[in-house]
């Protein structure tokens, strides 16, 4: 097996310090190859999110990240200074924001940001640019993100675009950077369906285009589906699942990612009920018992005396449960 | 001050709610800028009948969520009616209380953080019906446990429950005056996607079990598939289509449904912005059936079969 | 877009005109209201009817309230604000504002530079420091600045400065009319008693913009990019600060105009300010109301002025 | 409340406020009845004595006791203050809610008259309604009052625009809740942290509005003991006898400073960006 | 990393850089501002900042009378032992008993270029007496019948009566007597009040309201070219802010002293205190027309219920002596003991308010003003009062000409007030009591006072003359019209360099600023 670009060995990240640390990512373990698309799926307070963060470190000062291995392309990031790192981000690593209205400065123009963002790292289609050819290939970014009118976009003001618009900008200019490695956190949670449909397209079609690495945060399983190779199931701070997608939409091995299967083929099946997973999601303790067992419908003593460990379902694919037969 | 757009219809009337022509403006712009008026119903005209799901189907901007409130009264009309049937038996309560109530889509502000879940769920009860302290405890536990919820909870403050329990206790207090219709807007969209069924499902056995007319504000066809009766499908202050829920989404007319359940299968629609016509049709300009006309005449109401129309020059 | 901002311009001046006259209305009216008759505070009570008459129909007293409102602001418009009746008596009114405006608005425009140079600098420093020593020196100071009423400070500082290191002048004002380094000079310690609140007020202001900014998306998404920290302050940062800077001073200097009232007659300025305390003491109403309006009108303005830098500085608002 | 306590106890600012804020109220409650000293009781064999034992602030021309001068002084200022701001704050808040909840011809003039006296200079407002009212302790109250009243209804307003909007009230009219219970119950007790906050920056304001106003003559007249009164003396012999003015003027600062930690203690608790909603 | 982070070393030069502006600018504005020259005398008018006329026949506020001496001069002056001396007059000598001639100096110019002429001094004092002129002064001369100019160099006044202090009124700036020119007055009208014309030896060459005044040497002048060039007099209203002023070199002269300040000042050698007993008298004048003071007994109530050598200390901090009288002990009868009704008495004044018809609470209003001090005499005197009659006095501030106005018109109860620069006793009873007296603001009005006035007009010896006042004194005493409290000394404050000035007991100084200079 070559390298993967992103390789993740047991990453934990807290907040605060002291009695009030709490920790949000309690262990997860991943590798992402290049080209690839990577679906890391969960709801509220799996850590999802706050996984993609830590590899860019891009968390607040009151964030701890550990982990026993963190590298990209075989380098380490946790020995990575923050000039070099400074040097990463954008180049090689970049993320697609959940709030696209947020992600660009009110005070500035549209076109500012593409520019300031391509003349930071010289980037384009020849290599070194002039300042002068900047705004140029802006709007050539922008017409391959099918924006029709580039210049005027360019002039524009944030608050003057549509979030699906802005959306774009932000994916022309993260690709337009050509980095190795794109976290996308919930780009589509805020937009509309139509809206949802383009820019997962477009996602898509950038990310094969560059053949780029994609870590593609979602709660949406149904996203999952139709963009990812492969699927990591999140819950309460560790991946519970992981696999190629179509082998775990066809055969979800944990409860909790059958579950949620269950749910949607019943809302697709017009059920007269939906399939209901109990309880309520939350960030719920590992120590010596299985996170999700409150909830599980096949629990059984075990799951709540001991922690499961990951097990094997069948090559690429493994599942943290006690009930899988390994 | 409520309802001020809407009276009251001939008693036997059949639909709960009767909506005509309804046209709601606002004004934007700064005091001193030029104004203009933002059309965000625009001749909307809907029937809502006693005891039904009725889904309004539609993207942000769309007005579903005006128009929702608009038939609770929240928003004065700016022309064309909204008419609510009176209610058939008199009701043990005042007469000004309100038996449309409304599910808000963000849970934990649909309660007042200052005060407990129970104290506002209890507040309709005491406003309006004369009951005693322990009847009103009473009733507090019994619409609780309506929604799946143990009387605990009225002790709870706002910020102590999860969204899933909020919702629930969200739509008890909806329950309290035995309503005969709740809007619910967005109800799930903010909620956990392992939460979300229960709540459907809650929604769902209520309106099956209690007659209770639901209006179903969502952008989720799935959603809207598994709960409606009927859907209404909106785009800019319009409804393009209305229907049976199944027809509409196994056979839509209205090219914008289409693209809807086109998308939800995975394929992505034209790129382009969404915008309002000032004239024409609204979808024009993302249409790929659009003919000349779409851009300049506005397409009228087409009935097909009993309950199903659409507005389309040219539909699928 | 200069187009869109001088019609933004005109428009709000429509509005403060309209403000303007409603001002001018309660100043007349409460006026009015206020014990005393002028034409015996003019004349004294032993002033012979015909006097009195004769007063009363220069001054228009005879008229009805509304009628006078009328006439005052119509002779007001054409600067004329009547005469003195008791602390410079037969002075025209004009002729002292004309003489006192230049010396409070130095004064005024001097203190709103020192303000804002000192919280630039030490909001940004406490910003940049945050929970270090420059950021709890500052805020500490800042603190403290707050906590001094104007003219305490304006003695603090003549005791230090004037008469205790002697740099500065204890007493009197150049106007700058006169020389402009002198002005300068003898404006510092009055300019610096005023702007000492304000300057704090400012400082901590600028620093929670600076800080609450710096947690924007934006500002990650820039750092998602690869962009540098001087960079990301300098344009995602401070740039977007100023906003809320700009209008906290705008709120301000209702504040610092009431400052300059007192540290007026403290550090002996002529001004509009002394000139009102001296009228007050005098009940001299045709000088309380000019200096009133006077000073509603500079707030106004300072108002125009800084909505427009707001809309310059925040594109949502044109 | 409890919990605002000890959140109030994690806060340094707040803390020094707080403690700093009830020291100087008790010393200003009780001081005056602990101190021997009358506040008017001249003693002209003690005149302008320097600051001792007996006399920690020292004595004034008149041989009274300026730490007592100071404490009655400032029983009063803080009275003054306080009722200013307390009228400013009820009623300006209930005009505030009033203006978002029904917005409309009622609200746009009550908010226009607001505008215009928040566009007088404090001081300037404060002199001119000394001249119209006449002076005095009640009309320094006032003056005061008026002052903060437009702060309050656009903070209020500013408030209650965010909230009305807020589902719960919605509901709240949906079960046809009246308006003044829609005020009182649904938009107050979200809005009344900044209120309070605000009100208690207001009273270190209005301490300053009073001093100012009586150290100019045209305030508390005396013999009435005002802190402003007695810094105006202070500085008349300050050559004589530098401890009135200073010891004075630190007594105010430390005051002053109390509630202002204070404020911005409470404010980071509850609303760190109160400021921004002023405006 | 947060990224507004940033390394100590670039906070802390941030805030260097701040903090250095200041300084960098003052180095620059310092060389532009000019320090006091040689030939600018800095002469500030302190405690007081109204000034409404520059013409000598209307001027009633203080600080207008140091502004007037400097620019005209009378026919007679004051020396400094007190005796009168000629000034414009060459020569004076009494005729007979109603008539006093004077030769006028020849070859004086007026600041227009015209010669002092004996018509001019005719118009000048009639003009004091033209009820058109509305002079406060006008009572003082009333005696005059005629005067008479038989040559331009030559004036003949002759009075009614032998009138005995009209040497002293025609001396005194605050009688109005300068001489003004006629053709000058006559072509200016109201104009004159802020556009004088005189033979002094300053020209007013700028004036602002509240603000100051400017003065220029009149090179014409008749006794001789004044040594500064420029004499600039700002109005500073406080009395401590004119010591401030003073301590940091913004001027060299001031008109009076923080009282506070002096024991201090005395030591100082950074400062030349001058310092002596004042013509003056500081006392509560009561509106006799206006309950409660319509009554004697209230009044003479008040008048025991407080301590004076209490209030001198306090108030003045010893500069001053309680008042035995109304009159300034310098002109008052010598070796007489405190009347008992100016004595603190605390039993006997409250057996007078038991005798009064109005209660103790009945509602009073002390008007005050000015400087700290002079206010300091109303809260002194209404808080022992208050203690001692357990009165309900209160106090409303005001400023001076608004006081002074409201007293004009008898619009108040009780005010604080005080004369400074009155030289004749006749200026003192029959002025601010006689029935006539232009600062009569009491309602007081005693035929057998009135008696006595008359007869001290026309007394011509000093001694008898001093007994006459000393009895009107003490029936005036009896009725208390007003509640004198006490003389204070005055004082005038200047940098050590000033040499030549002598402190007068009415403490004016415009007419000294011609003899000034800096060594």
């Amino acid at each position: 097996m070559p390298t993967p670009l992103l390789r993740v060995r047991d990453l934990r990240t807290s907040f605060g310090s002291g009695d009030r640390r709490s920790e949000v990512v309690k262990g997860v373990s991943f590798d992402l190859n290049k080209g690839e698309v990577l679906g890391l799926i969960g709801e509220s307070g799996s850590g999802k999110t706050v996984t993609g963060l830590s590899v860019l470190q891009l968390l607040p000062d009151n964030a701890h990240v550990e982990a026993a291995e963190l590298t990209y392309n075989g380098r380490s990031l946790a020995e990575v200074g923050a000039k070099d790192m400074q040097r990463l981000r954008g180049a090689d690593l970049a993320m697609i924001f959940q709030d696209p209205v947020g992600s660009f400065n009110p005070a500035k123009t549209i076109g500012w940001h593409i520019v300031k963002a391509l003349g930071r790292h010289s980037v384009g289609p020849s290599g070194d640019l002039k300042p002068g050819d900047l705004k140029a290939v802006a709007a050539e970014l922008l017409k391959q993100v099918n924006i029709r009118e580039p210049e005027r976009t360019m002039a524009s003001y944030p608050h003057q675009l549509s979030g699906g618009m802005l959306q774009r900008v932000l994916i022309a200019m993260v690709f337009g950077l050509n980095p190795k490695l794109v976290i996308a956190d919930e780009p589509t949670t805020n937009l509309d369906n139509l809206v949802e449909r383009q820019i997962l397209e477009l996602i898509r079609s950038q990310q094969r285009q560059h053949d780029t690495g994609v870590l593609f945060v979602t709660h949406d399983l149904t996203v999952a589906r139709h963009l990812c190779d492969r699927v990591a199931v999140m819950y309460s701070g560790r991946i519970v699942e992981i696999g190629p997608t179509e082998r775990i939409l066809e055969r979800p091995a944990h409860p909790y990612t059958a579950g949620l299967l269950a749910t949607a083929r019943s809302l697709e099946k017009r059920d007269a009920a939906l399939y209901e997973i109990k309880g309520e999601p939350g960030a719920t303790s590992w120590a010596k018992r299985c996170a999700f067992s409150a909830r599980c419908p096949q629990v059984t003593d075990r799951c709540t005396a001991a922690e499961p460990t990951e097990r094997t379902v069948e090559a690429g694919h493994s599942v943290r449960c006690f009930n899988h037969a390994a | 001050m409520l309802h001020n757009a809407i009276n009251a219809m001939p008693v036997g009337a059949s639909p709960l709610i009767r909506i005509r022509d309804a046209v709601l403006e606002f004004k934007i712009g700064k005091a001193w800028g030029a104004k203009r008026d933002l059309r965000v119903l625009d001749e909307i005209s809907l029937d809502v009948n006693e005891g039904e799901i009725i889904a309004l189907l539609g993207e942000s901007g769309s007005g579903k969520t005006t128009l929702g409130k608009a038939m609770l009264g929240l928003h004065p009309l700016t022309s064309g009616s909204i008419k609510v049937a009176p209610p058939k038996a008199a009701a043990p309560r005042r007469q000004d209380a309100h038996d449309l109530q409304m599910v808000f889509q963000d849970p934990l502000s649909s309660f007042n953080p200052r005060f407990t879940v129970g104290s506002s769920i209890a507040l309709p009860l005491r406003l309006h019906l004369k009951l005693s302290e322990e009847a009103i405890v009473e009733r507090l536990a019994e619409l609780l446990g309506r929604v799946g919820l143990n009387a605990g909870f009225a002790h709870r403050y706002p910020h102590e429950m999860s969204g899933g329990q909020l919702q629930r206790a969200a739509i008890a207090r909806a329950l309290a005056l035995s309503p005969r219709l709740i809007v619910a807007d967005e109800a799930v969209s903010k909620l956990d996607v392992s939460v979300r069924a229960q709540i459907l499902n809650l929604i769902k056995s209520l309106n099956r079990s209690e007659k209770i007319a639901f209006v179903f504000i969502t952008h989720d066809l799935g959603v809207a598939q598994f709960l409606a009766d009927r859907v209404a499908v909106m785009y800019f202050g319009r409804i393009v289509e209305l229907g049976p829920v199944d027809q509409v989404m196994d056979s839509p007319r209205h090219p914008y449904t289409a693209m809807l359940m086109n998308a939800r299968k995975g394929q992505a629609p034209v790129a382009e912005e969404a915008k309002r016509s000032a004239k024409g049709c609204n979808f024009a300009n993302r249409c790929p059936r659009a003919l000349g006309k779409c851009h300049d005449v506005r397409p009228e109401v087409t009935a097909f079969g009993d309950d199903h129309e659409f507005r389309c020059f040219n539909p699928v | 877009m200069a187009f869109a901002l001088l019609r933004h311009a005109v428009m709000r001046s429509a509005g403060v005109m309209i403000l303007a006259l409603m001002g001018a209305a309660v100043v007349f009216f409460a006026m009015r209201a206020a014990p005393g008759d002028p034409a015996l505070t003019a004349l004294g009570e032993g002033a012979s009817t015909e006097t009195i008459a004769a007063f009363r129909a220069r001054w228009n007293l005879d008229e009805p309230l509304i009628v006078q409102f009328g006439l005052w602001v119509a002779n007001a418009l054409r600067g004329d604000f009547g005469q003195s009746l008791s602390i410079a008596s037969g002075t025209d009114v004009y002729t002292l504002l004309a003489d006192r405006l230049p010396n409070t608005l130095f004064i005024g425009v001097y203190a709103i530079i020192l303000a804002v140079l000192i919280s630039l600098v030490a909001g940004t420093a406490a910003a940049l420091n945050r929970g270090g020593i420059i950021d709890t020196v500052a805020t500490s100071i800042a603190a403290a600045g707050i906590s001094m009423p104007d003219f305490w400070i304006g003695y603090v500082l003549i005791y230090a400065f004037a008469l205790g290191l002697g740099w500065f002048p204890a007493y009197g004002f150049i106007s700058p009319v006169e020389s402009l380094g002198g002005s300068l000079l003898s404006g510092f310690l009055p300019a610096l008693a005023i702007a000492a609140p304000m300057a704090a007020s400012f400082t901590r202001i600028l620093r929670s913009a600076l800080i609450d900014n710096a947690h924007r998306d934006h500002v990650r998404v820039a750092r998602s990019l690869g962009h540098g920290p001087s960079f990301i302050f300098l344009h995602h940062v401070l740039r977007n600060a100023l906003i809320p800077f700009v209008t906290v001073i705008g709120l301000q200097v209702r504040y610092l105009l009431g400052g300059t009232v007192v540290i007026e007659r403290i550090f002996g300025i002529n001004g509009v300010g002394s000139l009102m305390i001296d009228a007050a003491f005098g009940r001299d109403y045709p000088i309380i109301q000019a200096c009133a309006l006077t000073f509603l009108l500079i707030v106004l303005l300072v108002n125009i002025v800084v909505d427009l830098i707001c809309t310059m500085l925040n594109p949502r608002m044109r | 409340m409890i919990p605002v306590l000890k959140r109030l106890a994690a806060n340094k600012t707040a803390l020094t406020g707080a403690i700093i804020s009830v020291l100087v109220a008790f010393a200003v409650i009780f001081g005056p009845m602990i101190s021997p000293y009358d506040g008017d009781a001249m003693d002209v064999m003690a005149m302008l004595a320097p600051p001792s034992l007996a006399h920690p602030f020292g004595t004034d021309t008149m041989g009274r006791d300026v730490l007592t001068r100071v404490l009655y002084g400032a029983r009063l200022s803080l009275l003054i203050s306080i009722s200013g701001v307390g009228i400013a704050a009820v009623l300006g808040s209930m005009i505030g809610l009033f203006i978002a909840y029904r917005p409309g011809f009622v609200s746009n003039v009550l908010m226009k008259a607001s505008d215009l006296l928040f566009s007088f200079p404090s001081f300037v407002l404060a002199l001119f309604l000394m001249v119209v009212l006449g002076y005095g302790v009640f009309n320094v109250a006032l003056a005061i009052a008026l002052i903060y009243l437009p702060i309050f209804v656009r903070l209020a307003r500013n408030l209650a625009q965010l909230i009305v909007m807020e589902p719960w009230v919605q509901a709240a009219k949906l079960f046809g809740q009246p308006t003044h219970s829609i005020l009182l119950r649904e938009l107050l007790p979200n809005a009344v942290s900044p209120l309070l906050v605000q009100a208690t920056i207001g009273v270190a304001f209005g301490i300053v509005i009073e001093a100012g106003v009586s150290f100019l003559g045209l305030g508390v007249q005396p013999p009435a003991p005002s802190l402003g009164l007695v810094m105006s003396d202070g500085r008349e012999y300050f050559n004589t006898a530098p401890w009135v003015l200073t010891m004075t003027g630190l007594a105010i600062s430390i005051a002053l400073l109390g509630l202002n930690l204070l404020g911005d203690g409470l404010r980071d608790l509850t609303d760190p960006k109160l400021k921004e909603r002023l405006s | 990393m947060n990224p507004i982070t940033f390394n100590r070393r670039q906070a802390l030069s941030l805030v260097a850089a701040a903090a250095t502006l200041p300084m960098s600018f003052r180095a620059q504005a310092q060389s532009t501002t000019s320090q006091s020259s040689a030939s600018l005398l800095r002469a500030a008018i302190t405690g007081y900042t109204v000034i409404n006329t520059f013409d000598p026949a209307k001027v009633t506020q203080l600080p207008e009378s140091y502004v007037v001496w400097a620019v005209f001069n009378a026919l007679v002056k004051f020396n400094q032992k007190m005796e009168i001396v000629p000034d414009l007059a060459e020569s004076y000598s009494f005729i007979d008993p109603t008539t006093l001639e004077f030769k006028l100096r020849k070859g004086v110019k007026f600041h227009d270029g015209s010669e002092l002429t004996s018509d001019d001094v005719k118009f000048s004092l009639e003009r004091v007496l033209d009820e058109k002129t509305a002079s406060p002064n006008r009572a003082k001369l009333s005696s005059i019948k005629t005067i008479e100019t038989p040559d331009a160099h030559t004036v003949r006044i002759i009075t009614h009566a032998p009138f005995a202090p009209l040497l002293t009124y025609l001396a005194n700036t605050r009688t109005g007597t300068q001489i003004v020119p006629r053709k000058a007055v006559e072509r200016l009208g109201d104009k004159f009040d802020f556009h004088p014309v005189g033979t002094g030896a300053y020209v007013l060459k700028e004036w602002k309201t509240g603000s100051g005044v400017k003065l220029e040497a009149f090179p014409d002048y008749f006794d001789g070219a004044p040594a500064f060039q420029t004499v600039s007099m700002p109005l500073i209203g406080e009395e401590s802010s004119g010591l401030t002023a003073l301590q940091g070199g913004q001027i060299d002269l001031t008109s009076t002293a923080p009282f506070a300040s002096i024991p201090n000042l005395v030591k100082d050698p950074k400062i030349k205190v001058y310092k002596q007993t004042g013509l003056n008298v500081r006392y509560i004048g009561l509106n006799g027309r206006k309950a409660p003071f319509d009554d004697p007994h209230f009044r003479r109530a008040l008048a025991m219920a407080f301590d004076r050598q209490a209030m001198v200390r306090s108030v003045v901090f010893g500069e001053g002596s309680p008042a035995t009288g109304l009159l300034p002990p310098a002109i008052a009868k010598p070796g007489q003991p405190v009347p008992p009704s100016l004595t603190f008495n605390p039993a006997a004044a409250k057996a007078e308010l038991a005798k009064a018809k109005y209660p103790a609470d009945t509602e009073i209003k002390l008007l005050i003003w000015g400087p700290t001090w002079w206010r300091k005499i109303g809260e002194f005197f209404v808080i022992q009062v208050n203690q001692v009659l357990g009165t309900k006095i209160q106090i409303e501030a005001g400023e001076s000409n608004a006081v002074f106005s409201r007293l004009r018109s008898g619009d108040y109860q009780a005010a604080v007030w005080g004369w400074l620069g009155f030289i004749d006793a006749d200026e003192y009873l029959g002025d601010l009591l006689g029935k006539d007296g232009s600062r009569n603001f009491h309602g007081y009005n005693n035929p057998t006072f009135e008696a006595l006035l008359e007869k001290g007009r026309s007394e011509v010896d000093p001694v008898v003359r001093r007994d006459v006042y000393h009895e009107a004194e003490l029936l005036m005493l009896e009725d208390m019209p007003l509640i004198p409290c006490f003389n204070s000394n005055v004082h005038n404050l200047s940098i050590p360099a000033l040499k030549g000035f002598t402190q007068l007991p009415y403490s004016n100084y415009g007419d000294q600023f011609a003899k000034l200079q800096l060594g």
